[in-house]
């Protein structure tokens, strides 16, 4: 099937940036550590989407995007692994993980 | 002739002053004065010589030539404009040469009588030969720059001696005010020479005053205000003259200078520096003459009120020596009101003569007066009238130069005094009939006040002196004689002769018709001081009760002094320094303060920025990414 | 090797010394043997100078040296000499001379004291030597940064506000510069050759107009500000009240001159169209600078402050002079630096001999001196009749040269700024005569003082070093006029020749 | 891979096997340390020996990985940090609480720089990113190192929050890129001279996730409290040697892949300049935390940095390089004086600093002349560094650009004033006892006096730097 000629590029960009953003957002607004951390993740994702689309759609002779695609999630995993040991170690001294409470450093 | 040895006369004093200002400490206090003194007679000694043999020449077709005996170049400032340092010669500063040395040669001998014991004695004789070096370097000037060199240095060497008694702090308040008004003068002496120099590219007195000079040959046409630039500069130049001779409005220094010692008082208040504006004037007169009659006419007139305003004053003085103070005001002005009256050359020239004769004279006389006055207050230790009488027992020597001096003072012939005054009557009777009017009612208060002062002093009734007052050593008695003899015979030089406007001998006539009326209300003058104050009497009381607004106005110097407070302590200390002293401390030192106090609060404006909150943190990024993105967008 | 390097050599060497020893006198003793090596070797330029001149040499610039330093900027290592920059030299160890003998009691971090002014001194001398422009920031900020230090270590009364606002004003000032002289630097060479920092090179080329008129307030007002110009002078009474002696003769006498020179050397005599086009306003600050400094002089009851107003007021005089752009009027400007650094070095060493004795700088809390410390109450007295301008002193000499010179400016403007700045001569007249009266005349106020000493050897020392110069210079001021004037025709005839 | 291609690669390859000894040692751990630290610093010290042997200008992977002379000093100066800041950091770590985690410290440690080494000599953005997420996430392990301290888990957590999202949005900047070039090869980029909106906003994407590294206002805020919370060595990693290495890839990837359209990123370089310069020293000015004060103070200087980059020719790229050179030098000194303190007595307020000059002279003198280097006071080298980048800009005519940056300068002057008033003026009751370092820290100070004194007067070392470009 001819995925170009069923859905143009811009509704991929569009989807992407609607992850990204919405990615954004859970940095933004959310405030348990975990959830944020999985907003980090959407908006990788989002770029993933970027990625694989343009090489699809534009490059289609290379493979760069794709590849780019495949090293992103996997930093994004190792990412996680860090992240969570930060959390952790911060749950041990802060008994919490809302990201609220981590203030003490300031001005 | 080579003159050059003049350099002695300027030079001996400098080294004199250099030698006991650097040896004060080592050198035994008596020989001080012993130095001093007799540095002063080798150079009257010299100074007399100059002046026989300058005289005895042979006068050419062009009069008295003027020589310049000795000339560096000191500083130049511009191609033009050059500072040299040198020695004039010509009658005027020959005749001053002489005058200076003597009454100065005079004044030390008395000194060393009078300064006996005092403290400072060796800096007191310093300080008199640098202002002698000074006076002389002011006379000899053959540069207008030149002169005011040593027209500064004759302010501070009067600064310093009138500040002598340092710890008096009366001494040290007249020492202040007698330099910044001398100096308030001399700014526009300062700004005279200037304009003058700008205009006719030169400093040399001899190009100034040349006939065919830039000033008067080729007089410039730009004019400010209705006067010519050069009327400008003249009467800026004499406001420098105004101020060293006291004329009004500048003349409050003048009385309050007899802080000082009395021998200085004799010398650079009444016999020398005082008549340096007269000098300056009669040094430029032909520009003032021929290129900038206004000038004269102001001078004219600010002669004649300050020989008024002073006598008057002095008719109420108590202190004997502000008396004198201001009877050397009165007698400026005379100088000045004869220069005023003159015109240029010959037989026109008189009031130049007159004025020059009369300050020849006046030195003389009122040296002698000053140091008569030393003598008495010496004797007496006090300075007021009230606290004397009587001396002419106890003081015969200084009772009889005294009179001698107040005889010439008040115009009786034969003694100098009169000769001069009567020359001068002349010049104003021809020139301006009211200046003639007032000048002779001068002449008649001066003898009065003088006579006044004669009385209350020798005569009258004799106080309770807590030592008995005795005559004093022949150190201090034999200048007295000195000059009491050269007041009586200085009358009889041919002046007429020697020195004048064009350096041309001129005749004079004697005329009765003049000299009558001003010997009568001498005489007058005279007879109404015995009146009042030869006995003790009521009467002076009575007569000034019933002049009281005048008498008290004039007892108070006509306020002028109340006036000139007000202008420095209100407006220039209260309403110009201190708000300036404000402005600078609260708007200038504020707003950098202001800045920097603006930067620490711009800091603590923004602290909130660095909240803490990670999340905050991101969200400025992601807003700092999206506004930079549109920025250059937008901008691209 | 170039016989200038010595002058940063010899103090470089001292520095070293001082750094070496660990007793107070042996700090001394370096001390002052270095500086008086430095003033016996700017005497002996003096001599090479002349030697050279008569043996024909008639170069602007005397003593020559180059060596590039940064290639890629055109950098280099220029020094060299004419008869202005040799008698700002002569200054500079003359007072540096009489600064370490008037700091001979500091006991608190003795050897850094000397340090920190020996290595301000060394910025001074390499300041005048350079004709580079980069040497010659790079030394003003060596000069100026060591006062921070000075000031606020042994300083007194609210030095560490001082000392800050000293340094930060003077740092803005020569921030100012570093904008102006990096657009002289990119402009020198408007046909498109090798830019270059090279005073003389950059001479020769016209810089455009327009950037001239933009970069000259930079320039000058960088140096002004140094230099004390109204409005930026506030530093100056704050500095030199709190800072120590020795940091305020050195300051007031040499660093100050800094400012006046770069305006002269930098600002106008690269910049002429512009310094043209601007003169007039910074004619009536300088004019104002003149003014506004003796009356405020007049009201303080601090001795510092009164010399610091007193400053502002000689140090306006100084740029006024220089903008008005002839011979005479520029011979007094730079005669009028060292007369003012000779005296106000003179003034702060005694006010500090002062203070040593009475603890105490408030004139009205003083008074009767004279008596019991004849010696220094004598040179004060001397050194108020300089600063006042009595002939037979070096501040008459300078400033009848900078009126007459200024007065040859004949149109209205000129004119009347000429006479309102003369005018200064009297109220100079009035607060010096007001502080001589207070502090040294009358009765003694304070019945301690009876005990007081008078000048022991080393402030004579310091002291008598200062009124001989500055009674040389009033005495014999045409050597010094010929040395000045020497460059300054060319100078001159460079400045209005692009009109 | 030949021997050739390992020598070309041989700083990456040094530094993978020091991170595999610490982790095969970290197993295998005593209880003294001694003998490890030293023996690391030699291992390092010889490694960034190895540096100054010349490189040829090269590449590998097919272009992935660039090598030439300039990118092997960078690494150089990058390595020399790095060993400044293991000189200083062994009293640290020989400190009972640290010695278990030695080998850990190490290992992260290496990981990052290699990360960095891989980041400058990339020449394709995905070898570019990996670079930087391999420099990354170890720091952000780093920076909570201390993990008993509430403010290094704080400070940790942080980091790796902002930076995650820092690196997404450099990601969809790389991607946008990605999407209007069709390349990730730097040299195919360069000779494209599509300017279109999809690419500078790209562009202004991949700045803003190199500004956060560098600490640009206002991608900054992370820095005060990371730096604040993090252990000092840590700290001084993130002020040198982790803004040094983001600092040099900007410049490698902006001079030489947007070449042919300068002037969106010298806009860019040219506002993130002034609010950089003028924010970081407003907030400089009031802290009394040393390292915090540090933190401002190295945002202001990266401010200055950026004035490099409104240059777009090689004089731009030689003064950063230059003034990155001489900023990281005085900074460690500074750092390291304040580790010393810190290591002894636990205290890093300005305030005890008060009467520092007393009781440690020598101490002082090294702060002095570092923090008037930071200032940029003759005759140290940072007045050269400041002046040339100065130059760099004036160069293009921004002239107000320079001046606002050299008000700027004087007020960073007055809070490293500050500090020289604490040590010199200011008097203590209680000052710092008098401390006596190690030969390590005597070694790292002399390194950096050297570096301080010299590179200002020896012309030599500029001109090297621009000959590399």
């Amino acid at each position: 099937m001819n995925l170009q000629a069923e859905i143009p590029l811009d509704y991929m960009i569009i989807l992407s940036i609607l992850v990204f953003f919405i990615g954004l957002m859970g940095v933004l607004i959310r405030r348990n550590l975990i959830t944020m951390l999985m907003g980090v993740e959407l908006m990788l994702n989002a770029v993933n989407i970027n990625f694989t689309a343009f090489n699809h759609y534009l490059f289609p002779h290379r493979l760069e995007g794709h590849f780019f695609a495949l090293i992103v999630m996997a930093i994004a995993a190792a990412e996680a692994a860090v992240a969570i040991a930060l959390i952790i170690n911060i749950y041990r001294q802060f008994a919490t993980v809302s990201v609220d409470d981590v203030d003490e450093l300031k001005f | 002739m080579d003159y050059a040895y003049t350099l002695i006369i300027l030079l001996l004093p400098l080294v004199t002053f250099l030698g006991l200002g650097l040896l004060s400490k080592r050198l035994p206090v008596a020989l001080a004065g012993i130095i001093g003194t007799a540095n002063l007679f080798i150079i009257a000694a010299l100074s007399c010589a100059t002046a026989f043999t300058y005289f005895t020449q042979e006068a050419g077709e062009a009069g008295f030539e003027a020589i310049e005996a000795y000339k560096i170049t000191w500083l130049p400032l511009t191609d033009k404009l050059i500072i040299h340092l040198g020695i004039l010669l010509d009658p005027l500063s020959v005749m001053m040469l002489v005058v200076i040395t003597l009454v100065s040669a005079m004044v030390h001998l008395y000194s060393i009588g009078y300064m006996k014991g005092e403290k400072g004695y060796t800096r007191y004789f310093a300080f008199l030969s640098l202002f002698t070096f000074s006076m002389l370097g002011l006379v000899v000037a053959t540069n207008i720059f030149q002169m005011y060199i040593f027209w500064e240095l004759v302010g501070v060497s009067s600064y310093l001696l009138i500040g002598f008694y340092y710890q008096k702090p009366s001494a040290v308040a007249a020492s202040k005010k007698a330099f910044i008004v001398t100096r308030f003068a001399d700014l526009g002496f300062l700004v005279g020479i200037l304009i003058l120099s700008f205009n006719t590219g030169t400093f040399e007195f001899q190009t100034l005053t040349s006939l065919q000079g830039p000033v008067i040959g080729q007089a410039s046409t730009a004019a400010f205000m209705g006067l010519s630039v050069t009327t400008w500069a003249l009467l800026l130049i004499f406001m420098g003259g105004a101020g060293k001779s006291a004329m009004f409005p500048l003349h409050i220094w003048l009385p309050d200078a007899m802080e000082g010692p009395t021998p200085v008082s004799a010398l650079i208040h009444a016999a020398t520096m005082v008549v340096a504006g007269v000098y300056l004037v009669a040094r430029l007169f032909p520009a003032y003459a021929l290129s900038a009659p206004d000038a004269l006419t102001v001078i004219m007139y600010v002669g004649s009120f300050t020989s008024l305003f002073a006598a008057v004053i002095a008719c109420t003085q108590l202190d004997i020596k502000r008396v004198l103070a201001f009877s050397t005001l009165s007698q400026i002005g005379y100088m000045m009101v004869a220069l005023g009256v003159s015109g240029y050359g010959g037989e026109a020239g008189l009031g130049y003569m007159a004025s020059l004769f009369h300050l020849f004279t006046h030195a003389f006389f009122k040296a002698l007066l000053f140091l008569g006055a030393g003598s008495v207050i010496h004797a007496v230790h006090s300075n007021l009238m009230t606290e004397m009488g009587g001396l002419r027992k106890s003081m015969p020597v200084t009772h009889l130069t005294f009179l001698v001096a107040c005889l010439t003072i008040a115009g009786i012939p034969p003694l100098s005094g009169f000769f001069s005054k009567d020359e001068i009557l002349v010049a104003a009777f021809e020139h301006n009939k009211l200046i003639f009017a007032v000048q002779w009612l001068v002449a008649g208060i001066t003898a009065f006040y003088m006579f006044r002062l004669y009385f209350r002093i020798f005569w009258n009734q004799t106080p309770a002196y807590h030592h008995a007052p005795h005559e004093s050593p022949v150190v201090m008695t034999v200048p007295l004689m000195f000059l009491a003899i050269a007041s009586v015979v200085a009358g009889f030089v041919p002046f007429h002769d020697l020195v004048t406007s064009d350096n041309k001998p001129f005749e004079t006539a004697f005329h009765w018709s003049i000299a009558g009326p001003s010997i009568a209300i001498a005489v007058i003058g005279i007879l109404t001081a015995a009146w009042l104050y030869a006995r003790p009497s009521l009467r002076p009381d009575a007569i000034s009760k019933s002049l009281s607004g005048v008498y008290t106005a004039a007892y108070n110097k006509f306020y002028i002094d109340e006036i000139y407070l007000f202008i420095t302590k209100s407006i220039i200390f209260q309403f110009i320094s201190r708000p300036v002293a404000w402005f600078d401390r609260h708007i200038v030192d504020g707003t950098m303060n202001f800045i920097g106090n603006s930067t620490v609060a711009g800091s603590a404006a923004i602290k909130r920025m660095q909240s803490g909150h990670v999340q905050l943190y991101i969200w400025y990024f992601a807003s700092g990414v999206l506004v930079l993105a549109l920025l250059i967008l937008y901008l691209n | 090797m170039n016989p200038l390097l010595f002058l940063i050599l010899i103090p470089v060497l001292t520095v070293a010394g001082i750094a070496l020893v660990k007793d107070l006198k042996q700090v001394r003793v370096i001390s002052a043997v270095g500086m008086g090596a430095q003033l016996l070797f700017s005497f002996y330029l003096v001599y090479l100078f002349y030697s050279l001149r008569n043996a024909g040499n008639t170069d602007a610039m005397l003593l020559v040296s180059t060596s590039t330093w940064y290639e890629a900027f055109n950098i280099q290592y220029k020094f060299g000499i004419d008869g202005i920059s040799l008698s700002m030299i002569v200054l500079t160890s003359l007072v540096t001379f009489a600064g370490v003998f008037a700091s001979w009691q500091v006991d608190f971090l003795t050897k850094e004291f000397f340090i920190s002014l020996i290595i301000l001194a060394s910025g001074v001398f390499g300041f005048f030597i350079s004709l580079d422009l980069f040497t010659m920031f790079l030394f003003y900020e060596v000069a100026v940064i060591p006062m921070y230090l000075l000031i606020g270590i042994w300083g007194s009364g609210p030095k560490e506000y001082s000392a800050m606002k000293l340094t930060l004003m003077l740092m803005a000032g020569s921030a100012l510069l570093l904008v102006g002289l990096l657009g002289i630097y990119f402009n020198s060479s408007p046909e498109g050759g090798r830019l270059t920092f090279d005073l003389t090179e950059i001479a020769k080329v016209s810089i455009p107009r327009d950037a001239q008129l933009f970069f000259f307030p930079f320039t000058f007002i960088g140096f002004g500000v140094l230099g004390a110009l109204f409005p930026f002078h506030t530093w100056s009474p704050d500095g030199h009240a709190s800072a120590p002696t020795a940091v305020s003769m050195l300051h007031a006498g040499v660093l100050m001159k800094l400012g006046g020179y770069g305006a002269f050397r930098v600002a106008m005599y690269l910049l002429p169209e512009g310094a043209h086009a601007m003169a007039w306003i910074f004619i009536i600050l300088t004019t104002i600078s003149v003014v506004y400094g003796a009356f405020g002089a007049i009201w303080q009851k601090d001795l510092k402050y009164i010399n610091a107003y007193s400053s502002v007021s000689h140090c306006g005089l100084v740029l006024f002079a220089l903008l008005m752009m002839n011979e005479t009027a520029t011979t007094g400007a730079i005669l009028q630096m060292i007369s003012h650094g000779l005296m106000t070095a003179l003034f702060f060493a005694l006010i500090g001999m002062i203070y040593g004795r009475t603890h105490t700088r408030m004139i009205d809390e003083m008074g009767g001196l004279m008596k019991v410390i004849p010696f220094l109450s004598v040179v004060y007295v001397i050194a108020g009749l300089a600063s006042l301008g009595l002939p037979g002193l070096s501040g008459f000499v300078a400033e009848m040269t900078i009126f007459v010179g200024s007065f040859q400016n004949s149109d209205t403007f000129h004119r009347i700024a000429t006479i309102v700045a003369c005018s200064s001569i009297v109220i100079t007249a009035v607060y010096i005569l007001r502080v001589v009266g207070i502090l040294l005349l009358g009765p003694i106020k304070n019945e301690h003082y009876n005990e007081l000493k008078d000048a022991k050897w080393f402030e004579k020392v310091s002291t008598i070093t200062l009124v001989i110069s500055i009674t040389a210079i009033g005495m014999a001021p045409f050597w010094l006029s010929a040395l000045i004037r020497e460059p300054l025709g060319d100078i001159i005839q460079h400045l209005i020749a692009r009109l | 891979m030949t021997w050739t291609d390992v020598y070309i690669l041989r700083n990456e390859v040094l530094l993978t096997l020091l991170v595999l000894y610490h982790l095969i040692v970290d197993l295998t751990e005593g209880k003294d340390n001694g003998r490890l630290v030293n023996g690391t610093l030699f291992g390092f010290g010889l490694v960034t020996a190895v540096g100054f042997y010349p490189v040829e200008t090269t590449s590998l992977f097919g272009q992935m990985f660039l090598s030439d002379p300039l990118r092997n000093t960078l690494k150089l100066i990058l390595n020399i940090s790095t060993f400044i800041i293991l000189l200083q950091s062994a009293s640290w770590l020989r400190k009972p609480e640290n010695q278990p985690k030695t080998g850990a410290f190490y290992m992260l440690i290496f990981s990052t720089l290699m990360g960095m080494s891989f980041m400058i000599s990339a020449g394709n953005f995905l070898m570019l990113y990996l670079g930087l997420e391999t420099a990354t996430l170890p720091l952000t392990l780093l920076a909570a190192f201390d993990k008993k301290l509430r403010r290094s888990a704080e400070a940790g957590i942080k980091l790796l929050m902002s930076s995650a999202v820092s690196s997404a949005v450099l990601l969809m900047g790389l991607s946008l890129l990605y999407g209007s070039y069709g390349t990730l090869y730097f040299s195919e980029m360069a000779s494209l001279t599509d300017a279109q909106a999809l690419s500078v906003f790209g562009l202004v994407l991949f700045v803003a996730g190199f500004g956060f590294k560098l600490s640009l206002v206002p991608f900054h805020l992370w820095t005060a409290d990371v730096y604040e919370g993090s252990p000092l060595p840590v700290t001084m990693y993130f002020s040198v040697v982790s803004k040094g290495a983001a600092l040099f890839t900007l410049m490698l990837v902006l001079y030489n892949v947007f070449t042919l359209y300068p002037k969106s990123w010298t806009l860019a370089a040219y506002l993130l300049s002034v609010t950089t310069m003028v924010v970081g020293n407003l907030f400089a000015l009031r802290q009394k935390n040393l390292k915090r004060f540090l933190a401002f103070s190295s945002i202001t200087q990266a401010g200055f940095m950026m004035l490099g980059f409104v240059n777009n020719d090689n004089l731009g790229m030689t003064t950063v390089v230059y003034f990155m050179m001489i900023y990281s030098l005085s900074n460690l000194a500074v750092f390291g004086v304040l580790s010393m303190v810190f290591n002894a007595t636990g205290k890093e307020n300005i305030e005890d600093f008060n009467g520092f000059y007393l009781t440690n002279p020598r101490l002082s003198l090294i702060m002095l002349l570092a923090l008037f280097s930071l200032a940029g006071i003759p005759p140290v080298a940072g007045f050269f560094g400041k002046f040339f980048l100065f130059t760099a800009a004036a160069a293009k005519g921004l002239y107000i650009l320079v001046f606002i940056a050299v008000i700027n300068a004087t007020i960073s002057l007055y809070y490293y004033l500050l500090v020289v008033k604490a040590m010199f003026i200011n008097k203590s009751e209680a000052p710092v006892a008098t401390l006596t370092s190690t030969w390590q820290e005597k070694l790292a100070f002399t390194i950096c006096l050297v570096g301080i004194a010299a590179i200002g007067f020896v012309s030599g070392v500029y001109d090297y730097i621009a000959s590399l470009i």
